[in-house]
């Protein structure tokens, strides 16, 4: 358990060591609609490009206004503070325009060998998604082979689609064993396991996930479960906000299962294989539960919210919405009614790396004191 | 209790009831609400108001609550902190009052309060705090169901009026009828952002404006503030405020009329206790039940 | 005092025509029920001419230029931004959607002559998603109007001057599904000729509005921004209406005129710049005071000059109104090459729009700086507008690639929509500061 | 012939009194209601303190926020960034980035060679990184601006204040006194989030050599050591930087 949240503290050091251990290419990416089974395939290492917490912003502050979410704006600051100076190439799939600004200000101000654009659908509902995303995985796979110097087999494909596939079923099975009465693990770890998925290789991260596996059926938790929370909500990386609410308040909480993309959202649904291997990877990705920002015209992201509110035994759910993050701020209002028809109580918190935590303590104290009686 | 002569503080004050012989009562608890400008320590005995101090919060939690307590307990014909069975601490400095054996946040001490001084048809509230603004929703019990709270940016707080009194040389007690004194009701200034509202409100009088209008353009822009807020929530029956600000009519009138609902209004008891009587409420019960459990 | 040279002024002719289209667009969309006609609303650009070849009696609303239209009231603008406010929509989503959410909230469309009338409810959602919310933008109006079927269009794929192939497929592809899910929604038809007459008028128009738009090139300027800012929007109103193209091209001739005879907007002229994105709609008075005391016209703008317009690069890398293909051109074609021509024009051409949207800093900067090179610019102002993501994105790089270019910019900041995060004092002192630093006096004293 | 600056803030009206270059007397009142009496105030102290009386036939240049209050006093009136441009090349010629941060408002400009004003950024709407900031939270800490600013050197653990309003802020602070934080630590933690807003501001307009600090906030040494920290160079304090303004203006 322990190499989860050491990974996830030291990510840099972890992805300098990989380079000189195996001479490989690392490459950062925003946003997790990136097809990280091609990376592997041509044995580049993927790693997602994450702010900082608590680390200040304003260095960014010329090149994205401040209307745009600080979790994008704290991204391109790490980057022009020299935190990510490993990378030799960057990449997207595009999702929402805050994300893509600190991309193009990244690729403008932080120079690297390669860099790439892929234009994922929004449309994820509509009929021509599949051949479009299809086509522009060739194109991302040619332009690769163009950078590297090599091509891509379909058995390269395998393997990439292999490692990335083993390592979503397992967290999915690790998933599991927070449906108990008393979980088997906190939210917290929970977090620093998908976090740490998408800053090492996934190869040495299937082996501590299988290890876990192993572990669970027998792990003694030595804490009151309390309030079984959902997180519903942006970009959350945020372990401290987690900690305090699983660890610091006067009534107890567990977050039991969340609906984000450090969360289960990066590893939900299964692959289905097929003879064309970029057709595949590109149904996965349209397929998969998806984030506010492709969310229409219906909306399929509600349903699968109260599929995991019912199958993780859910009593209250925390809206984590980026501030700012308007796809999230357009579904909050409506997935309030929905949580209201579902009976779920819920508490809206605009997150910002500069609201004070003591705030953020009193109002999720009061939200539980809400749902316990009190004497 | 020396008091200052700066226009921004309120009034401090302490209570006792007259003819209650706490020496009867079965339980007597206390409440300690610490907030970011005053403290109240509130003693009840029996869940009746048996006494109460409000004082302007000090640097530190502890110290504030230790003199907040004393002061409550200064004409209490020889009660001591000793005769109090259970201590809750609540407000922003909660976490940090050593002789409280429980911390409830000051939202579900405000709703108890509010259901106990307004009776139990109360189920919308406003808190206007310091440094913060609260809508709570509750039930017949006073229990919270909803609430809401400002964030990141202090506009429309009790805080901004005392930087308005200081500027204006007007006491706060006096700016809610002041601000009536105009022929008629000005536009809102635009920034209720404590620091640029002050310069605002200078660059107003400079421009003639009189410190009536000034001041009723201020009110007015925190109502609409704070009606922002609540209607995020939304106002259900009875309405009722709490907090400092409760007493500033230039701000509640404003909200009644925006809102188009009248607050319900007792003399009977002081609103800007309300945290601590929840709190001392919350402390009767929870000593009762540690007694029934014999704990 | 300054000497400044005088251009003679004339009033624009053209403008009461503009007004009187602007009246019955509005009211045909709000009284289209009276005649058993049918309301499509969506975002402006969303491909016009192939609603209308639903019917003649089809009345489409960009909700933008309704909103941009109800922010010049700014109190009912207000009243709107509130309802939105009190519903817990955020404050800081799209300026202009809080104007059309609001709308439907308090039940109140306000038409050009300040009349307000009840809200017009839509009968179907046709909208382009360009930035990462415009689908959902109509997807939660549909459901506060008790549930209006909606249809969206992806147009996140390469769309400007890199647009491929295989992009205009990915669109096609979504269009076609488009025609037949208003046809079952409806239960009316797709009428192919409807499609010919809609599509020929609406390129007529855009083209004759880029038309009309180079002749701002000259100096003194015949045309100024608050005027552009007036125009510019039939290009994605109701570009398929055949007034529109007769307008602008009237426009274009008048315009013409005016630079023969050596006629300007603004007899000051003597410092010409670039904007950007939509302006702060309730505050355009910011530009008269430019004008006024520091003789600095607003001419250039990635914004009227291209969104819902078309140009085309020629060799030499200047602009040119793009050109529109014939009736017989069209005619010819089968539905789905017609179609596939329509778009190709409608989304290749629009660089600016892609730009802005894509958030791709270097084209967009490269734009700018083509247009302040054409359109003989001295300077811009970018307006950080609080109430778009879109346009706001990649600004600040922009501004540094301009200063980097050797021009001054000034930003300031504003919400197009919603007047209250707009401070015009603070606004007026760093123009003031701005000009007095390049060595511009003022032309009045005091201002 | 002797030049007189005026520079109206939100809390001093400042005046300089210049002959060829030289400053015969600098000297401040606080700006109250009425601008037109404490510029008349200002300028009468000003001369009293120089030894002379009002020139005949002298240019009183305005500046600052205040600039347009007093027509009847002003023989002319001059921008703020100008002026504050003016006023750093009086101290130092070498100045490429001049920062003026006074109580409510920080305006940062970018300069030419030749004085000339490139490009300038102003804290809009919120005042979390000026002087006002520093002001209250020494009154919540019950101490000096000088003594808190002093404090801020002797730092030895970092800690964060999050709170962008001067309101939270002050809350923040008293917590971290409950928790045991030091003081100077405290102060540190104050002064670098105000000099993280400002540099901000630098990074707007592009960091350049040499950086001038120049308004009230310059006599503060927690924020200049901070600003340096965060700017990573060494920045140059006019020698009465309260008054480079009205300096500037006199010019």
């Amino acid at each position: 358990m322990s190499s989860f949240k050491n990974w996830s503290d030291n990510r840099h050091d972890y992805a300098r060591e990989w380079k000189k251990k195996t001479g490989g290419k690392v490459l950062g990416y925003f946003c997790t609609y990136l097809p990280e089974e091609i990376l592997y395939a041509a044995d580049v290492l993927p790693v997602r490009i994450f702010g900082q917490h608590g680390s200040d912003i304003g260095i960014s502050s010329a090149h994205i206004y401040d209307m745009y979410c600080p979790f994008s704006r704290s991204c391109l600051a790490e980057g022009l503070k020299g935190k990510y100076d490993y990378l030799d190439g960057v990449a997207i799939a595009q999702s929402c325009m805050h994300i893509r600004q600190a991309f193009w200000s990244w690729q403008k101000h932080l120079p690297v060998e390669y860099s790439y654009y892929i234009y994922m659908p929004h449309g994820v509902q509509s009929k021509g998604r599949y051949e479009y995303y299809r086509g522009e995985l060739v194109e991302f796979k040619e332009s690769l082979e163009k950078w590297l110097g090599r091509t891509i087999s379909d058995a390269d494909l395998d393997k990439g689609i292999d490692i990335v596939r083993k390592n979503k079923e397992s967290m999915r099975k690790i998933w599991e064993f927070r449906k108990n009465d008393r979980p088997s693990i906190t939210g917290l770890e929970a977090m620093e396991i998908v976090f740490s998925s998408q800053v090492t290789d996934k190869r040495e991260h299937n082996e501590a996930l299988e290890q876990l596996i192993t572990e669970l059926p027998d792990r003694k938790v030595d804490r009151e479960t309390g309030t079984r929370l959902m997180i519903i909500g942006s970009e959350d990386d945020d372990r401290e906000f987690t900690k305090m609410v699983e660890e610091g308040l006067s009534l107890p909480a567990t977050f039991v299962i969340e609906d984000h993309c450090v969360g289960s959202r990066y590893f939900w649904n299964d692959f289905t294989p097929g003879e064309d291997r970029l057709a595949s990877i590109a149904r996965w990705y349209l397929d998969r539960p998806p984030c506010p920002s492709k969310d229409w015209p219906k909306r399929l992201r509600f349903s699968h919210i109260k599929n995991l509110i019912q199958e993780y035994k859910v009593e209250a759910a925390i809206l984590m919405q980026q501030k700012f993050c308007d796809p999230h701020e357009l579904d909050i209002p409506a997935l309030k009614t929905y949580l209201d028809e579902l009976d779920i109580p819920y508490y809206l918190i605009e997150f910002d790396v500069l609201v004070p935590a003591g705030q953020l303590k009193t109002r999720v104290e009061a939200f539980l004191e809400t749902r316990v009686e009190l004497v | 209790m020396a008091q200052s002569k700066d226009f921004r503080d309120w009034d401090q004050y302490r209570w006792t009831a007259p003819d209650t012989d706490w020496r009867k009562a079965s339980i007597v608890s206390c409440g300690i609400d610490i907030g970011s400008i005053s403290t109240q320590a509130v003693i009840m005995v029996d869940g009746q108001l048996y006494a109460y101090s409000n004082m302007r919060t000090g640097s530190n939690s502890p110290d504030s609550a230790d003199k907040a307590l004393s002061w409550a307990l200064e004409d209490t014909d020889g009660l001591s902190q000793d005769d109090i069975q259970y201590i809750v601490g609540t407000g922003y400095g909660r976490i940090n009052i050593p002789m409280a054996q429980r911390a409830i946040t000051e939202i579900a001490c405000h709703a108890l309060g509010a259901n106990f001084i307004y009776g139990p048809s109360v189920r919308t509230i406003l808190d206007v705090g310091g440094q913060d603004v609260k809508v709570i929703q509750c039930d017949e019990k006073g229990k919270v169901i909803n609430f809401l709270m400002n964030d990141k940016c202090a506009a429309g707080t009790g805080r901004g009026m005392e930087v308005m009194a200081d500027l204006l040389s007007v006491p706060l007690v006096e700016i809610g009828q002041k601000s009536f004194e105009v022929d008629e009701e000005p536009e809102p200034v635009s920034s209720t952002c404590v620091v640029f509202g002050k310069s605002e409100a200078l660059s107003l009088l400079r421009k003639g404006w009189s410190i009536e209008k000034v001041l009723a353009a201020y009110c007015r822009a925190m109502a609409n503030r704070i009606v922002e807020l609540i209607e995020r929530l939304g106002v259900q029956r009875e309405f009722a405020i709490t907090g400092g600000q409760s007493k500033n009519i230039g701000v509640v009138k404003r909200i009644e009329m925006l809102l188009n609902i009248e607050a319900v209004k007792t003399e009977k008891y002081d609103p800007q206790i309300a945290g601590g009587i929840g709190a001392a409420l919350f402390a009767r019960a929870l000593f009762e039940k540690s007694r029934k459990s014999g704990g | 005092m300054t000497e400044v040279k005088k251009y003679p002024e004339e009033p624009l002719k053209t403008w009461n025509k503009a007004k009187e289209l602007r009246l019955k667009y509005f009211t045909s969309y709000a009284k289209a029920h009276e005649t058993g006609g049918l309301r499509f609303c969506g975002s402006a650009g969303s491909l016009n001419s192939i609603q209308q070849a639903f019917g003649r009696d089809v009345f489409i609303l960009g909700s933008e230029p309704y909103s941009a239209h109800a922010a010049f009231f700014s109190d009912f603008a207000r009243k709107c931004q509130e309802a939105c406010e009190s519903r817990g929509i955020a404050h800081d989503l799209c300026g202009y959607m809080k104007n059309y959410w609001g709308g439907i909230l308090i039940n109140q469309f306000i038409l050009p002559t300040h009349e307000i009338v009840p809200w017009p409810k839509a009968d179907v959602m046709w909208t382009q998603h360009i930035c990462c919310t415009h689908a959902k933008w109509y997807q939660y109006a549909g459901e506060l109007e008790g549930g209006v079927p909606e249809f969206g269009i992806d147009f996140n794929c390469r769309i400007g001057h890199t647009m491929t192939d295989r992009d205009i497929d990915y669109v096609l592809e979504q269009v076609l599904e488009g025609i037949e899910w208003v046809e079952k929604v409806t239960g009316r038809k797709f009428d192919d000729e409807l499609f010919i007459e809609a599509s020929l008028n609406e390129l007529a128009a855009n083209s004759a509005w880029g038309q009309a738009y180079e002749y701002n090139q000259n100096i003194p300027a015949p045309i100024d921004e608050k005027s552009l800012y007036s125009f510019f929007p039939f290009n994605i109103l109701c570009p398929q209406w055949a007034e529109t193209s007769a307008l602008f091209r009237e426009l274009r001739d008048e315009l013409k005129d005016r630079v023969d005879r050596g006629i300007a907007a603004v007899g000051n002229e003597r410092f010409r710049i670039l904007t950007d994105g939509p302006p702060q709609w309730a505050m355009l008075q910011v530009y008269r005071y430019m004008e006024k005391v520091y003789g600095a016209v607003t001419l250039g703008s990635t914004y009227t000059a291209y969104w819902g317009t078309g140009w085309d690069v020629a060799e030499d890398g200047s602009l040119i109104a793009a050109k529109i293909p014939t009736r017989e051109e069209f005619a010819q074609l089968n539905r789905e090459a017609r179609l596939r021509k329509y778009i190709a024009w409608k989304l290749s051409k629009q660089e600016a729009y892609s730009v802005t949207f894509t958030g791709c800093h270097p084209r967009k900067s490269a734009l700018m700086l083509k247009i302040m090179e054409l359109w003989k610019l001295d300077g811009a102002i970018i307006h950080l507008n609080r109430g778009c993501e879109g346009s706001a994105m990649g600004v600040l790089e922009n501004r540094l690639d301009i200063i980097k270019a050797g021009y001054p910019v000034l930003t300031y900041e504003g919400n197009m929509g919603d007047v209250r995060d707009f401070d015009y004092a603070g606004t007026i002192r760093k123009i003031e500061n701005f000009f007095e630093n390049l060595g511009l006096e003022k032309l009045i004293k005091g201002g | 012939m002797a030049n007189i600056g005026i520079d109206i803030g939100s809390q001093n009206t400042k005046v300089a009194i210049l002959e060829d270059r030289k400053i015969l007397a600098l000297a401040k009142v606080p700006t109250g209601f009425d601008q037109q009496v404490s510029v008349k105030k200002a300028i009468k102290l000003g001369l009293d303190k120089a030894g002379i009386g009002m020139p005949d036939s002298a240019q009183i240049r305005v500046t600052g926020i205040g600039r347009k209050a007093v027509p009847d006093i002003s023989t002319n009136e001059i921008n703020e960034t100008m002026s504050a441009a003016k006023g750093a090349f009086f101290y130092f010629p070498s100045a490429r980035v001049v920062i003026d941060a006074g109580a409510e408002n920080v305006t940062v400009m970018k300069v030419n060679e030749q004085m000339r004003v490139l490009d300038f950024a102003t804290n809009d709407k919120c005042a979390a990184g000026a002087g006002s900031f520093v002001e209250s939270m020494t009154k919540a800490l019950g101490t000096t601006i000088d003594d808190f600013a002093k404090s801020a050197l002797q730092r030895t653990e970092k800690i964060n204040i999050n709170a962008q309003c001067v309101i939270f802020a002050e809350s923040e602070v008293v917590s971290l006194v409950h928790s045991g934080a030091s003081r100077a630590d405290i102060s540190g933690a104050i002064h670098e989030a105000i000099a993280d807003r400002i540099s901000a501001l630098v990074r707007r307009v592009g960091l350049e050599k040499d950086v001038v600090v120049m308004g009230g906030m310059a006599n503060n040494v927690g924020f200049i050591d901070a600003l340096e920290k965060a700017l990573d160079v060494n920045v140059l304090v006019a020698t009465d930087p309260e008054y480079a303004c009205a300096i500037g203006a006199a010019l």
